[in-house]
């Protein structure tokens, strides 16, 4: 809020262009500046004079030049700009050229109306009777207030789902394990045993499980007769051969 | 409007005496707006009127212990505050909680949690408790004295029930199928993972 | 008391109205009003009874931006006015940029600085929506789609206005084409005095 605290209270008076209290931070710009010196012609701004407004604004620069004060650019542009106007505006009249003149003093005219009416609104607007300055609320209002009420929906059938599948849930369970038909490492190892006393040539390991068509049991058979073959091949009575990784597993009794 | 006289002529001292009292953000004595409104002015007189011009309106001027404000008709309380009733669902857990009471009954907080396997939150409890459908039912003589609960007449009522005997026994369940282990397995998983939980 | 009536019999919907009114913290709409006295009051009629009632008394019923509230009277400012409620005072930049808002909205930032022929401090915008009396107000579909503002309800509230056409010298500023920008203005002008040279 770097302007909100100095600029609203200290704005300069300027009587005239001719006495000059100069603070050009006081201005907020040329506009404004353009403004405080159209005010001092004390004229309706709608018939203000635009040559005695730029021949009373480039007198200000100029005096504030001749007191050697910093002023800022956009000032110094306004002034040149002021002073083009002012040649365009003191030349005979070029029908070309476009803008002309007129257009542009009647565009700042505008400009300082427009800032001026509105200038005028914000100090009409301050002076109202304003709320917690000129007029007051209640200081220490009861206050209204919304109590929300849940109302909670259920039925009976959530209810007694809810209960069932808390049950169920809950229920004890028992884990019975199916019995499977299985060759055990006893029976395998006595197997392979006997039968080995019948092969005397290298034989695949697949060729002592029985006759049976139950997979399961079948894959259990060959799991025993393979420890069993092994067993037997660490009791020295049996040898094994594979020619590859997982190539079919030979045997024969040593 | 037949009931609203026109606006009267006041007097000045009736006038800032009902201001003072409306901007003060405590009640006042005499004195403290005698101070506000200046000498001269007559207060309690101000006071006797205004406290007979609002006695019958929206709001009354009320002395209390020596002191006066504004405030609201007492017959008009109920206008402050509003209620707005507002459907709501009950959460899993307030259903599963509830049921567990109505079968239960009267049960404490852990048997509850020992039945459903999960933990229950305190607001659940306070919700059915809110919706008026479970009770407090006195303390349990076992160590610690939990607290039990029951379900209410507004729960039997709610519910269509006459009474707790008409809910269904546990083999209504199953033969309705809602006993159904899978169902159940996978209700869990719901539960543990769903947004539902508590 | 002379210059008191004694109490009159008041409808039921205008003691409602008028305590909730006076209950409520901040200013009400007629439909929220109605939502706390309840279906079948004629608010607006209540309101007006109101209005008309308090107007000559201390505190008065006043209507803004559509929403209703009481306040003290005007003219007993200097009874109430306190010290530490002197508000701060608004920079030169913020009242008129406030004004520039007020009059023209939307308007948008480029179009202030254009009026007021200085760019505006960063500071200046946020002072004005902290106070609560300007709010962005969406964005202008040209090239750059630049931001807009406008004021807000709480600004014709605390400035005492009922609505926008209340503030001051509008219609005057309107008729005068000193609300239209400076393009249209020259060229309304051109059009009364007709086509020049060519």
């Amino acid at each position: 809020m770097d302007e909100s605290d100095s600029l609203f209270e200290d704005t300069p008076q300027v009587g005239s262009a001719d006495r000059l209290t100069l603070d050009l931070d006081g201005w907020e710009g040329p506009l404004d500046l353009l403004l405080t010196l159209a005010r001092s012609q004390k004229v309706d701004l709608a018939k203000i004079s635009i040559l005695a407004l730029v021949e009373q604004y480039l007198a200000f620069i100029a005096d504030a030049k001749k007191l050697k004060l910093e002023i800022a650019a956009d000032y110094l542009v306004m002034a040149a700009w002021l002073a083009y106007l002012k040649s365009c505006l003191l030349l005979p009249k070029d029908p070309e050229q476009d803008p002309s003149p007129e257009e542009l003093a009647l565009r700042l005219q505008l400009r300082l109306q427009r800032l001026s009416a509105m200038r005028e609104a914000g100090a009409r607007l301050m002076a109202r009777d304003r709320l917690g300055r000129d007029v007051f609320l209640r200081a220490a209002p009861e206050g209204l207030r919304v109590v929300r009420k849940s109302l909670w929906q259920a039925d009976l059938y959530d209810l007694i789902a809810a209960y069932g599948n808390v049950r169920a849930r809950n229920e004890p369970a028992v884990h019975v394990v199916g019995r499977r038909p299985v060759m055990t490492l006893d029976e395998a190892l006595h197997r392979v045993e006997r039968l080995l006393g019948l092969r005397l040539e290298w034989t695949r390991l697949e060729s002592f499980l029985p006759e049976t068509q139950d997979g399961e049991y079948r894959k259990s058979a060959l799991a025993s007769s393979f420890v069993a073959a092994l067993e037997l091949a660490k009791r020295g009575r049996l040898e094994i051969d594979q020619e590859a990784a997982f190539a079919p597993l030979f045997v024969r009794a040593a | 409007m037949p009931d609203e006289p026109g606006p009267e002529p006041l007097s000045d001292a009736v006038r800032a005496v009902e201001a003072v009292l409306f901007a003060a953000a405590e009640p006042l004595g005499a004195d403290e707006i005698g101070e506000h409104v200046g000498q001269g002015v007559d207060v309690k007189a101000a006071l006797a009127a205004l406290e007979a011009h609002y006695a019958g309106r929206g709001i009354n001027l009320v002395e209390r212990a020596k002191r006066w404000h504004f405030q609201t008709a007492p017959d008009l309380a109920n206008l402050l505050r509003r209620e707005r009733d507002e459907s709501r669902k009950l959460s899993r857990a307030a259903v599963e909680t509830l049921a567990i009471i109505a079968y239960h009954e009267p049960v404490s907080r852990a048997e509850i949690e020992a039945i459903r396997g999960v933990q229950i939150s305190k607001g659940t409890l306070d919700v059915l408790m809110e919706a008026g459908w479970v009770r407090p039912a006195g303390r349990r003589e076992v160590p610690g004295r939990p607290l039990t609960y029951a379900t209410t007449a507004d729960f039997l009522a709610h519910f269509g029930l006459a009474s707790r005997r008409d809910l269904p026994g546990i083999d209504d369940l199953k033969a309705a199928g809602l006993l159904d282990p899978i169902d159940a397995a996978m209700e869990q998983l719901v539960l543990e993972t769903g947004p539902e939980g508590e």
